[in-house]
């Protein structure tokens, strides 16, 4: 170990052989470091990036794909939106408060790094059972976290979602994403252009925060994990949003040529990455970067992941000005560096050159891996498992309210309700309804937001689970009547050098990448978050699609709570039995097995424009789709979101919990007005979508029968006691 | 009955952004000699234990197990 | 009627009052730097919510020190209209233009909720278009707004008819369990003596639209227009 | 340069709702023996002075204007 130090800082001897034939020498200290952070899987990729070539990224409205800061797409009127998604799982398991602040601020840097301003984060969480201590810690200390950063950046949380499984315990998944709205001429790319022009750095001080966070990143959990303390960053939200405001008016003014965020790598990655992007080179002067510490060596303050700070390359001769704008919202501005042209990262101390390497070789030259994949034992079993040979339920009532209190299914309103979700008087939808929905003040539109992604479903069939992610996440926004757009996604796997995982990893990446195909909806970023593992043991695949939708007319909006007494309740698409990888089936037998449910993306498309249609000609008066816990505990949701009953009667030839409990794809539940009732069955039939009325709103009980024999008859009460009651209980 | 005293303080190196703001907030009060703020926690606890060498233990323990963030937190107990 | 908001380091509800204000309300409005030592040609001035200085030691204790606040102050004592919501009303406080402080919530978390509230005085100009007694709902978000006024202090506002808004059931009981953050008395908001600085934690400028599914709170905000254009004027 | 330490605590008839809640929380560990809790704050401040005395003055005048809140805290300072 002694004499390889590369190994110490994740790198593999054939990487360190490499650096030093790029290099033509053997790296000091420092150049190792910057390679060894650069070269990280959070950095560079390198298992990755041949899969992410799968996904489908183009489309007429998206005005940028991956590679910047954040996606962009077009909505019309000269206006975008700029959207992104992250993780920060590692930070989260060791300092979950701070873990879970720190990432929400670095998404946000990453949104209005690209000029926009940010209007609406959302947070994708997954935790271990609340019945042991440490996850309800965990769970507990990054809702509150995610809280005091986005509630004091004056940000809505408008919508997320929170699972909770073993698979997790040890390992939680802390993705957040966020949403900014730009005028397509302020967009800003992370370019350092301009031979000779300044190079900034501004914001917070730096200190010795998180050095080596992106190597932490990753690697895997274990014992030693707790004591590396060092890569855990505190954050000053209070100073985050003062950096907001001071570059946007930067922006305004157009002063700046490019302006990256500092996050993993701190002012390596940024400097490299921007000197790339813009084919140029970059010189640093650690010596004039402005320290919270005494002390520190350039190893240090070049590594260093101290939030809250941008770098920025002001147009020629706008320094001043610059300096002005930041001073006006009490921060620092400081030229530490300038553009060159000579393709080399060079770092100064003063006047001393104490690293230089090519930017190329820190940013493109990262070697690619092409990991071996293989399909794991564990499928065969689970997904051969018998599940016709399970005893049906005698009390479907009990299963009912079992299922509204598991807490995958229960209100999440403990969460959000610690999230200031409607700052900005934007959020006319906010969480709890399928997708969130802002208004654009001054326009008729409107954005429709989710997040989605179940991991169970990806455990049992990769593929067919990834496909699902995706039309989940659309046919969310198609509930509320918008038009999906494009997506972002974190991709949370475990240790990708493991065959089972690269084989996991790619078949999921597939599934998302037919869906993306199909309902047109491309990829314009995302993150990838390996080597999540507790000892040995890798989490469920877990994509986690976030996905940006449009309403053309924001007051033809739909929600899913039932509203009239007498709407007729019609039931798009159709039960099949499919309760493999379903709620049910973990909460009443036990067990994740079988197959999880099919996945039509033809059928799925018809279904969804559907929907869209009928709700944007007014025949909709609730939407909802039915996922977890299936057609009754969709059917529960829209009578407790809107506080009135339903009666509905089923027929067909399945067991009653695969009615009931099935979680069949593509279905959704609506309910319209009597008079309108015709035309939603008519609208569905033009489309080959299959229709029928099951029943009717109305009363405070939620009564389901099949072929008229009673099956499930539960006062609103006793349901919303569970539905609410959960999460509230479990965390005492 | 003891009365225990806890100070609870970040560790040092660990970014106080509140001790900043306090830093600044004095600063445009006039009270430029101030140097350095740290912003920390004291709390008062009245326990029931047989002796003050057992109090002290106990308390050392909950701050371990319960009031103190170890990740970024140190403590210190006076019985 | 010309508006004022200011702009502390760390507000982030001045955009959302300045909209309700101007684009709903259709009167004059300006942003005011902290920075900024007087005030002049403005009839009402509001101290928007957010977390000024990030909240650090407590919620507006450091912004009551803002350059602009001395004018502020004046300008109450003169007799001008004062509206704190949220983070304005914990600067008010800590300021010393109203009496008692702000506590952390007793469930120790924060909460972004509608609550109802009682019309306890209809009589200011803050709140004559309201019913005496009437029960309205609007949006709190706040982790700090467990209010606290010794019992002397409680005494008087209870007298004066200084509490202005109590939390309370939809049916206008003034319940504990209506109470959502600890808060003596149920009090949500309270007015000076004089009757021109109004202080409360919900947020009336997130119900002043149809589309927000809510406008009890654009009924606070008219009603100072109302109060003023009808010839209302405090002091000199 | 001095070190003064400022300890801050509710005033005695203040519910305190952070002290109510860590006492339940180290009850549900087992702590019964914990009858009252009371959180407050615990500063440390760096500054120049000419001498103690006033350094205690100054930072005194300090509580007494933005540290403490007089309507609901006490402070101690030591110097
Ligand atoms: N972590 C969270 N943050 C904010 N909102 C959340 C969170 N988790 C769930 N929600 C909200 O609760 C509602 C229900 O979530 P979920 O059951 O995941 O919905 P669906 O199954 O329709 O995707 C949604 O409106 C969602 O936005
Ligand atoms: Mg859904």
């Amino acid at each position: 170990m002694e004499d390889k130090p590369w190994r110490e800082m994740g790198l593999t001897d054939e990487e360190y052989e490499r650096i030093c034939s790029l290099l033509g020498r053997e790296p000091n200290h420092l150049e190792l470091g910057m390679f060894a952070v650069m070269w990280s899987e959070h950095c560079s990729y390198k298992n990755s990036r041949p899969v992410l070539r799968l996904f489908p990224t183009k489309a007429p409205w998206v005005l940028q794909g991956p590679g910047e800061n954040a996606g962009v797409v077009d909505i019309g009127d000269g206006q975008a939106v700029v959207f992104k998604i992250e993780s920060h799982n590692h930070p989260s398991a060791i300092e979950p408060f701070q873990g879970a602040a720190t990432g929400v601020g670095g998404i946000v840097r990453d949104i209005f790094a690209m000029g926009a301003r940010p209007i609406a984060l959302l947070d994708s969480l997954r935790f271990g059972p609340l019945s042991e201590p440490r996850n309800r810690y965990l769970f507990s200390g990054v809702v509150g976290g995610i809280a005091w950063y986005g509630n004091c950046l004056g940000l809505p949380t408008v919508g997320g979602e929170v699972y909770f499984d073993p698979s997790y315990s040890g390992n939680p998944l802390v993705n957040a994403m966020c949403i900014g709205l730009i005028e397509h001429q302020k967009l800003r790319r992370g370019l350092a252009a301009g031979v000779g022009n300044a190079v900034m750095l501004v914001g917070a001080r730096t200190g010795r925060d998180g050095i080596h966070g992106a190597t932490f990143a990753s690697e895997e959990l274990g014992e030693a994990s707790e004591s590396r303390r060092p890569a855990v960053q505190v954050g000053d939200p209070f100073r985050e949003k003062l950096l907001v405001e001071a570059c946007l008016a930067l922006i305004e003014e157009d002063l700046l040529v490019g302006m990256q965020d500092l996050g993993a790598a701190g002012l390596t990655s940024a400097g490299s990455e921007m000197a790339s992007r813009a084919g140029t080179g970059m010189e640093l002067d650690v010596a004039r970067v402005p320290r919270r510490e005494e002390g520190m060596t350039p190893y240090e303050v070049m590594l260093s992941e101290s939030q809250e700070r941008m770098l920025v390359v002001p147009r020629r001769g706008c320094e001043e000005r610059v300096r002005e704008i930041l001073e006006r919202w009490d921060l620092e501005a400081t030229v530490i560096g300038r553009v060159t042209a000579d393709g080399s990262f060079r770092i100064l101390e003063a006047d001393k050159v104490v690293a230089e390497v090519p930017v190329r070789a820190l940013t493109s030259d990262c070697p690619v891996y092409k990991r071996e994949r293989r399909r794991p034992d564990y499928l065969e079993a689970l997904q051969q498992y018998d599940l016709s040979a399970l005893p049906e339920p005698g009390d479907y009532n009990r299963v009912l309210l079992d299922l509204l209190g598991s807490p995958n299914i229960a209100s999440k309103e403990w969460v959000y309700r610690q999230y200031d979700f409607m700052v900005r008087t934007d959020t006319v939808v906010g969480p709890g309804s399928d997708a969130a929905v802002l208004r654009i003040k001054g326009a008729k539109k409107g954005l429709a937001l989710t997040t989605d992604g179940n991991g169970r479903y990806c455990y049992l069939d990769p593929e067919m689970g990834g496909a699902i992610a995706v039309a989940e996440a659309a046919r969310n926004l198609s509930c509320c009547g918008a038009r999906p757009l494009a997506i972002t996604n974190c991709l949370n796997f475990g240790n990708p050098e493991k065959p089972e995982v690269a084989w996991q990893f790619y078949h999921v990446v597939l599934g998302m990448s037919r869906a993306c195909e199909a309902l047109e909806t491309p990829v314009t970023g995302g993150n990838v978050s390996f080597y999540n593992e507790t000892g040995g043991k890798a989490i469920y695949p877990t994509p986690v699609v976030g996905m940006v939708g449009l309403l053309s007319d924001v007051s033809r909006r739909c929600t899913q709570g039932f509203r009239q007494e007498g709407d007729v309740i019609v039931l798009l698409g159709e039960t099949l039995d499919e309760i493999g990888g379903s709620e049910y089936l973990a909460v009443v037998h036990g067990l994740v097995a079988g197959r999880p449910p099919r996945l039509d993306l033809d059928k799925e498309k018809r279904v969804q424009q559907v929907v869209r249609a009928a709700i944007q000609q007014g025949l909709v008066e609730a939407a909802h789709d039915c996922a977890e816990g299936g057609l009754a505990v969709a059917l529960a949701e829209m009578a407790l979101s809107g506080n009135l009953g339903a009666r509905v009667d089923l027929s067909g030839d399945l067991p009653p919990s695969r009615f009931l409990f099935s979680e069949s794809q593509s279905r959704v539940l609506l309910a319209a007005r009597p008079e309108k009732a015709g035309e939603v069955l008519a609208l569905a039939k033009a489309a080959g979508v299959a229709a029928t009325g099951i029943g009717f709103c109305g009363g405070d009980r939620v009564v389901i029968s099949h072929r008229g024999t009673g099956l499930i008859d539960l006062a609103l009460e006793e349901m919303a006691a569970k539905w609410r009651g959960s999460l509230p209980n479990c965390l005492g | 009955m003891f009365t225990a005293r806890i100070y609870i303080t970040l560790k040092s190196g660990v970014l106080d952004p509140q001790g900043e703001a306090v830093k600044k907030g004095l600063a445009a009060l006039g009270y430029e000699c101030v140097k350095e703020v740290r912003v920390g926690k004291y709390l008062e606890l009245r326990l029931d234990a047989p002796d003050t060498a057992s109090a002290q233990a106990q308390v050392e323990e909950m701050c371990r197990r319960l009031l103190a963030n170890p990740v970024i937190e140190d403590f210190r107990v006076e019985v | 009627m010309q508006f004022g908001v200011i702009v502390f380091p760390g507000s982030n509800c001045d955009h959302d009052v300045y909209h309700a204000v101007g684009a709903v309300l259709g009167q004059p409005v300006e942003y005011i730097w902290h920075a900024e030592k007087s005030l002049r040609g403005f009839d009402c001035i509001i101290l928007p919510g957010g977390f000024s200085y990030g909240d650090y030691l407590r919620a507006g204790a450091i912004a009551r020190f803002a350059n602009i606040m001395p004018a502020v102050v004046d300008f109450a004592r003169r007799g001008g209209l004062v509206l704190g919501i949220c983070n304005g009303f914990q600067i008010l406080l800590e300021a010393g233009l109203l009496p008692g402080a702000m506590r952390k919530n007793d469930c120790l978390q924060f909460r972004c909720q509608d609550v109802y509230l009682k019309v306890e005085n209809n009589h200011l100009p803050f709140t004559l278009k309201f019913k005496g007694g009437e029960v309205i709902r609007l949006p709190i978000a706040h982790g700090e707004g467990n209010y606290f006024a010794d019992p002397a202090t409680l005494a008087e506002l209870e007298e004066n008819g200084q509490v202005v808004f109590r939390y309370c059931t939809p049916a206008g009981e003034v319940t504990a369990a209506a109470n959502p953050n600890g808060s003596v008395a149920n009090i949500a908001g309270i007015v000076n003596r004089e009757g021109n600085v109004l202080g409360l934690m919900p947020h009336p400028e997130r119900a002043a639209e149809e589309i927000l599914g809510n406008t009890d709170g654009l009924k606070l905000l008219a009603s100072i227009v109302e109060w003023w254009e009808g010839g209302g004027r405090y002091g000199g």
